[in-house]
């Protein structure tokens, strides 16, 4: 059996993983903090070029475990990701902190390690060619993460960490019976066989189908499932906070997309109707809440509901949708991550909170422009990607034989109001004068040249990807074929 | 090693499970009463079950008494203890004078305990044991229910133990029950991993988890047992199975959960009269449990050492009594382990050993390095 | 020249980008660079246009296959469907022109901007890259784009370098603009599900097989969305809070040109693309347009506020350039498109004059102003012949415009009741205009000196250049109005072949 | 297995078994209880797949559900102070909301298919021996499920590894409990 050269990421992947656990627990402590925090994301990089480099033009299969053209971009993604998060985690590492938030974190090297081990189950989910691997997948993408939440060890970690677990288990317990009615219904696992025996007139499977999708629609955080983000996106440590609102969404769209347009083929019509409802509950619900938001990270959690719902709005269309979604991911990963970049830097010496950021545009411009980017790209404004992004979702929604052109004027409005309140944003940082208050608890900002250049390179990434269309075909290249 | 011999009887679980096609003498003269000579009806079913749960009950009984007595007699052995060496012929009566005292004491519940659990506890390990002991083959045709995952169920039923433990130790409500249950879990849960451990290498070794193939495939002479079978790996992992298995047993030395000097008898320090018998009597029928599992697994069960001899229930019973000396001679001669030191002997030794040494026996199998 | 017509919005660009590495104290070098590149613009516009002008494009466009000027085509983001496409016929260059003109005047008219100077610039240079992408593109979805990049500076703009309620205004202003979008985006969705494509004029050449049904009710989508960024009437609240607030180029570049783009986008991407549901919708239209015309003529009256006043004439003006359109006619189009090129350097005027002398008496009420002819009299002057522009006097470019305007409304056929009554009525919103402007005229430059304590001078030669350059273009358009004129007709020309199909 | 009257009485019995004790789990106060009921349904879910014949499922249930879950569930609850004695307060609102919410679901299931019927998903036993489950969890192949063993292996050893990280000097707290919980249920 020779392997497809596209295993070889999922390889690297695992041996990064082994490195990583290794040199953490063998070698002295000069040595171990190169390896571990550089070696990771140097590594993480390297596989995501490889991703790239090794993207397949068909299917490749070894055994049960296939792997898909349309998900490299995905991949690629969780790659950006994983080397952004432990990019992110420098601060934590090294000591140099979160002063107003007791404590580093427990320890980088294990940190580190279970990125990556989430990582490869995100890959896992992609590669998945049945409910089992997909399942496993998903839980070792998810898991690292419950112990990754609660690694600053305060009291808000803690709790984060506690209600993550318990929440994504039970999210873990719907899939699960979701996916043995599944079993009952298309009497196999494998989705090739379920794509067959799985049709909409077996009202058997839709107890199975509603349940998985609630299960990932726990892990999306798509309102009514959305309940969870907001405490954990502000308890858990900033590395973990971006990482789950990143690449963990990112891997459960992976899901969805496979499962969709794989096993659940067949029930068509009737899913685009069950997609059109989360998309606008989870829009306005998602919208509502981020307006009402005074810490940063419950803002982004908030936000980050309502971009679920625009993504999933696409996948009531045709087949457009995956593209567009991959394309739009990597953008709002990007976007995402650099304003957790930003909100990392000045959370080192004050709380998440919008006030706290008045006044940073004179205190930082980089910091602000850095934000302010980021928040239009959120919002979906040109020449950034989000605009393509999002423009893209809207199309996915309007292709011929799938025209909701209700769901995108509601989707359409509730874009404008998600700008309102991203510019609430840009407003605290660029215009609102800092009162004195404001003022007497923000020492100085200090930025270590390395995040000053990852943000850089952020930031021209996400201008690039709005301009300049070369990722974006490829993309599609991938995606149609 | 040639598995092949030993292809298991693909009988279904209904058909090992059923107690109406169970192949006992008994068994059939039940159901040829009831008129239903072939698959049975209700009638004898329920007969059967009822006849089993007695011999299960009077075997438990008087494996208990019969241990006791030994015990005592042991004891008093090793120790100069002077009643149970005298009280009537052979110090029988030492066992019924127990008993006797224990059945007519007073039992009496605290006050702030927890009802529900207090009367529950008592009642569990004895199931647990009367489960296990129903798939023990005890000769060629002895044996009440022969599961094909016998050693699975096994290790199944025997986790269960602990909870009895725990749940008694909390419903007594006083705090030195607590943390003798406490230590119960913390050690059962340790040292089921090396006991699990023990249970695979056999598993590994036969190619089996059916309890009377495994038995069946130590047949011959008794260099047949798995303990020399396996040369070396075998006898190592039947020291850690009597190890881990009186840690199982809460025996000294690893009777931290009592430890009457430390915790005033532990988990069972507010029970009395027919529920501490109950705890009692549990003990020792898990130890005589304990010891027919290793005789099976190392010792060749009911099979004779020697070829010319005939197969049948005493020689497992031999064996039996054999490890159950064992475990009584180590509690009157061993001073009690400290918890630390139970934890640490397992998880920094055990462990890691048995780990080691089931490599090593599938080293052995694989290359066929086997007697 | 394809290229150096793209590089009307790469300049603006790369001086934007450029302008970031000046250090923030050299206020000279800012303003140097900012005076040189709009100077640039304008000098690459001129030049299109006298290579336009030259070359064979300035005859007529075929109308069944339409070729644009010095277009240029590349795929951009192609899988879906979108080219990066750009071109210019008559319409966009005089609308290019009036915007580099209106630039020029708008960085003049900053040069006291000292508090984020910088910032400002850029911010600047960005809206005018997106202004000139708008104009030349006929990608739908580039012109889209563009569009939407306009959005963003004019908040920030308003919001750091405004006055008064400057947040409240720059956030209603633009969310008002994007709920616009998303009526555009609606509309945007329906072609591509119709078509596949962003092709306008692929679209529009072939539009009766493909796009159909959609047009019913993509039409009044993308006509409102434009519409609201050209303030027709329910939609119009942004536009006084937005002007009044608006620093003084802001407000310029904001009526001047910004909101022409509303206009722009009305006739290039709905009405040319959907004719059919052009023709469907038009008498709603039509009376929004009237009831834009008539209120703001009337509200203008009752404000005290000098740029209040301004911004509700920009309403009733820019209402006119929606009834011309929705005319339907080729007169009336032709009229609408000269009332943009008018009205955009008349309020920029207008609204150049109110910063001159805000910055000299600290106060835009009426009320509190008088004799200014006494004090400064150049402004005074300026200020007087923009009044006359505003109300449409002869010789102005608005009286060509209007003029057009309301012979489109009465000409054809006489059948169309609602058409001949709305335009009854916008022609009595002169009238009303007349009103309030001799009224503000009145009391601003006659009567006596109000003095409240500032010592103030005449314009400064700094202001005075715009000044003289939008009166002179205002009075240029109104006297020699003909190339102007066969520009508009010409380019004009395909969409009303389309809108006869 | 052959549905006979022995097999119906031990299914009603098993069902009612875990029924009872479902309900007792949820509706008790007393949170040891509750892990005891829960342990009963647990008992009951693994006689119901001793009924379906398999043996494997069901001893699994025991030794993963029974002998490791539920035994942390109960450590974890005799560690936590007071939680076993103070009684947590269930309000009426929550217990109006949670059956609703469970009327619904069940409401949900039953409308969806009231005539379906149910076809044994697999009939075939011998798939369910230990000896093919192993082979399976070894095979490469399109049918067999090697990627997520080894993917298993990877998932306890992360799981094990955080949680041991989180629970390295910290003072006693559940945390570390749950994590294990977390890892082994999975």
């Amino acid at each position: 059996m020779t392997l497809p050269t596209a295993l070889w990421t999922d390889i690297a992947l695992g041996s990064l993983a082994c490195i990583i656990l290794l040199s953490e627990s063998l070698l002295g402590p000069r040595l171990r903090k190169a390896i571990v925090f550089h070696g990771a994301w140097i590594g993480l990089v390297l596989i995501g070029i490889l991703t790239v480099c090794t993207a397949p033009e068909s299917e490749q299969a070894i055994g049960n475990y296939l792997i898909r053209p349309w998900t490299i971009p995905f991949r690629l993604c969780f790659c950006i990701a994983g080397a952004l998060s432990v990019l992110l985690s420098r601060n934590l590492l090294s000591g140099t902190g979160h002063t107003h938030r007791r404590g580093l974190l427990v320890s980088g090297g294990v940190h580190i390690f279970l990125i990556i081990c989430s990582t490869l189950g995100m890959f896992v989910v992609t590669g998945a060619q049945d409910l089992i691997t997909f399942l496993v997948g998903i839980e070792l993408a998810t898991i690292p993460l419950y112990v990754q939440a609660a690694m600053l060890r305060d009291d808000f970690s803690s709790e984060a960490s506690a209600k993550y677990l318990i929440i994504g288990s039970l999210s873990t317990a719907f899939t699960v019976f979701g996916i043995s009615y599944l079993y009952g219904a298309g009497n196999s696992v494998h989705f090739d066989t379920l794509a067959q025996t799985l049709t909409a007139d077996k009202h058997f499977a839709w107890v199975g189908v509603i349940f998985v999708l609630a299960g990932i629609g726990f892990k999306l955080s798509a309102a009514p499932f959305h309940m969870w983000a907001p405490d954990i996106y502000d308890g858990a440590p900033p590395p973990v906070t971006a990482y789950i609102a990143s690449s963990s969404k990112a891997a459960g769209l992976a899901g969805l997309i496979l499962l969709v347009y794989g096993p659940f083929q067949q029930l068509g019509a009737d899913l685009e109707n069950i997609f059109m409802f989360l998309a606008i509950i989870s829009m306005t619900i998602g919208n509502l809440g981020a307006l009402r938001q005074k810490r940063f990270n419950r803002f982004m959690a908030w936000s980050s509901v309502a971009q679920i719902g625009f993504v999933l709005m696409a996948l009531t269309g045709g087949d457009l949708a995956i593209p567009s979604i991959a394309f739009y991911l990597l953008v709002y990963i990007i976007g995402n991550f650099i304003a957790f970049f930003v909100v990392n830097c000045l959370a080192s010496n004050r709380p998440e909170t919008f006030s706290n950021m008045r006044g940073l545009s004179k205190q930082s411009p980089l910091l602000a422009l850095c934000l302010l980017i980021s928040m239009f790209s959120l919002a979906g404004i040109p020449p950034l990607g989000g605009f393509f992004g999002k423009f893209e979702l809207f199309l996915a929604a309007a292709q011929p034989g799938h025209e909701h052109f209700y769901l995108i004027l509601f989707a359409a409005i509730n874009a404008v109001v998600s700008l309102y309140y991203y510019m609430i944003v840009v407003k605290d940082i660029y215009i609102t004068e800092p009162t004195h208050a404001d003022n007497s608890t923000c020492p100085a900002i200090a930025i270590l040249p390395s995040q000053r250049l990852t943000l850089v390179v952020l930031v021209i990434a996400i201008i690039v990807l709005g301009v300049w269309p070369a990722a974006h075909s490829w993309i599609f290249t991938l995606a149609g074929s | 090693m040639d598995t092949s011999t030993h292809q298991p009887v693909q009988q279904s679980v209904a058909e090992r499970l059923d107690p109406h096609t169970a192949t006992t003498p008994l068994g059939d003269w039940v159901r040829e009463l009831c008129d239903a000579p072939d698959g049975g009806n209700l009638l004898s079913m329920t007969i059967n079950v009822i006849i089993i749960i007695i011999a299960i009950c009077a075997f438990s009984s008087l494996t208990a008494m019969v241990l006791v007595w030994m015990e005592r007699k042991l004891a008093g052995r090793f120790q100069r203890r002077l009643g149970p060496t005298r009280t009537g012929p052979f110090g029988l009566l030492q066992t019924a004078a127990d008993g006797l005292k224990l059945f007519l004491k007073e039992g009496f519940r605290p006050n702030a305990s927890d009802p529900f659990t207090y009367y529950l506890a008592p009642l569990l390990p004895l199931t647990g044991a009367f489960m296990v002991l129903a798939v023990i083959p005890f000769g060629p045709s002895m044996w009440i229910a022969d599961p094909e995952l016998g050693l699975i169920f096994i290790s199944a039923i025997a986790g269960l133990g602990v909870l009895a433990l725990l749940i008694g130790s909390w419903g007594s409500n006083n705090k030195y029950s607590l943390m003798g249950g406490l230590r119960a879990g913390a050690q059962a849960i340790s040292y089921e991993v090396s006991l699990i451990l023990c249970f695979l290498l056999i598993v590994l070794a036969s190619g089996e988890t059916n309890l009377l193939n495994i038995v069946e495939g130590q047949q011959g002479n008794f260099w047949n047992w798995w303990i020399i079978k396996l040369p070396g790996a075998g006898f190592i992992a039947f020291i850690f199975f009597i190890i881990t298995s009186t840690a199982e047993l809460n025996r000294t030395p690893f009777d931290t959960t009592e430890a009457e000097s430390e915790l005033t008898g532990g988990f069972h320090t507010e029970y009395s009269g027919i529920a501490f018998s109950m705890f009692f009597l549990a003990e020792y029928v898990h130890m005589f449990i304990a010891a027919a599992i290793g005789a099976t697994l190392f010792l060749g069960g009911y099979n004779a050492p020697f070829e010319f001899l005939p197969d049948g229930w005493w020689w497992l019973m031999a064996k039996s009594y054999a490890i159950i000396f064992l475990y009584i001679w180590f509690r009157w001669t061993f001073p009690r382990l400290r918890i630390d030191q139970l934890m640490a002997l397992e998880w920094k030794f055990l462990l890691p050993l048995s780990l080691i040494n089931l490599v090593f026996a599938g080293i052995l199998i694989a290359m066929g390095w086997i007697l | 020249m394809p290229f150096l017509l793209n590089c009307t919005w790469i300049l603006p660009t790369l001086i934007a980008l450029s302008l970031m590495f000046v250090p923030k104290q050299k206020v000279g070098v800012i303003r140097g660079m900012s005076v040189a590149g709009v100077l640039g613009i304008l000098a690459l516009v001129v030049s299109l246009i006298i290579a336009f002008l030259a070359g064979d494009y300035a005859s007529p466009v075929g109308s069944a296959e339409t070729t644009l000027a010095f277009s240029y085509r590349t795929p951009w983001f192609e899988a879906i469907g979108n080219q990066f496409y750009t071109g210019v016929d008559g319409f966009s260059l005089l609308m290019m022109l009036m915007a580099s003109i209106i630039a020029l005047c708008g960085v003049l008219v900053s040069w006291t901007i000292t508090d984020r100077c910088k910032e400002f610039f850029i911010l600047l240079f960005i809206l005018l890259a997106g202004t000139f992408g708008c104009f030349i593109s006929f990608d739908l979805l580039t012109f889209f784009l563009f569009n939407e990049i306009t959005l963003i500076p004019t908040y920030l703009l308003i919001a750091i370098f405004g006055s008064g309620k400057k947040e409240f205004a720059a956030m209603k202003l633009n969310l008002m603009l994007f709920g616009g979008s998303a009526l555009i985006i609606l509309g945007m969705a329906g072609t591509y599900s119709a078509t596949g494509s962003f092709d306008m004029i692929a679209i529009a050449n072939n539009q009766s097989e493909t796009l159909g049904s959609i047009a019913m009710w993509a039409f009044p989508a993308l006509f409102m969305g434009f519409g609201i960024l050209g303030s027709v009437f329910p939609f119009h609240t942004w536009s006084p809070v937005g002007h009044a607030s608006a620093p003084t180029a802001i407000s310029m570049f904001l009526a001047g040109v910004h909101m022409k783009l509303g206009g722009y986008g009305c006739l290039r991407a709905a009405i040319y693309l959907m004719p059919e549901g052009a023709q469907e919708w038009m008498p709603l239209f039509m009376v929004l347009a009237t009831i834009s015309v008539v209120y703001g003529a009337f509200i203008a009256i009752r404000q005290r506020d000098l740029k209040y006043i301004n911004a509700y004439a920009s309403i009733s003006h820019v209402g006119l350039v929606t009834f011309g359109f929705a005319t339907l006619t080729a007169v009336g189009l032709k009229g609408g498109v000269l009332q943009m090129i008018s009205h955009g350097f008349v309020t920029a005027v207008v609204f150049a004059l109110i910063g001159c002398i805000y910055g000299r008496t600290h106060t835009r009420n009426i009320d509190e102003m008088g004799g200014l002819m006494k004090k400064i009299p150049f402004l005074s002057v300026c200020f007087v012949l923009a009044g006359f522009a505003v109300v449409g006097m002869p010789g102005t470019s608005s009286f060509v415009a209007e003029l057009t305007i309301f012979i489109a409304g009465f000409s054809g056929s006489l059948d169309d009741t609602l058409r001949l009554v709305c335009g009854a009525l916008c022609i009595s919103s002169i009238v009303i205009t007349a009103v309030y402007v001799l009224r503000t005229v009145n009391s601003v430059v006659h009567g006596p000196l109000v003095d409240n304590g500032h010592e103030f001078t005449d314009a400064r030669f700094i202001e005075k250049v715009p000044l003289i350059i939008l009166l002179t273009c205002i009075f240029a358009m109104g006297l020699f109005p003909g190339w102007i004129i066969e520009l508009a007709e010409q380019s004009l020309t395909p969409v009303v072949t389309n809108l006869g199909r | 297995m052959e549905a006979t009257l022995t097999t119906d009485i031990l299914f009603y019995l098993f069902s009612a078994a875990i029924l009872g004790c479902g309900l007792m789990a949820v509706t008790v106060k007393n949170l040891l209880h509750s892990a005891i009921a829960l342990m009963g349904c647990l008992f009951g879910t693994a006689g119901l797949f001793l009924l379906l014949d398999h043996e494997f499922v069901a001893l699994m249930q025991i030794l993963v559900y029974i002998g490791g879950v539920v035994i942390f569930i109960i450590y974890a609850v005799l560690l936590t102070t007071h939680l076993g004695t103070r009684y947590l307060p269930a309000s009426t609102l929550k217990y109006i909301s949670g059956v609703t919410l469970a009327a619904i679901v069940l409401g949900l299931v039953l409308h969806i298919d009231p005539q379906a019927t149910h076809t044994a998903v697999n009939p075939d036993r011998t798939a369910t021996t230990i000896d093919a489950i192993g082979y399976r969890l070894l095979d490469g192949s399109t049918n067999g499920f090697l990627i997520p063993f080894e993917v298993i292996s990877v998932l306890l050893l992360s799981a094990m590894i955080g949680a041991a990280t989180i629970a390295k000097h910290q003072k006693p707290g559940a945390t570390n409990d749950e994590d294990e919980t977390g890892g082994s249920a999975s």
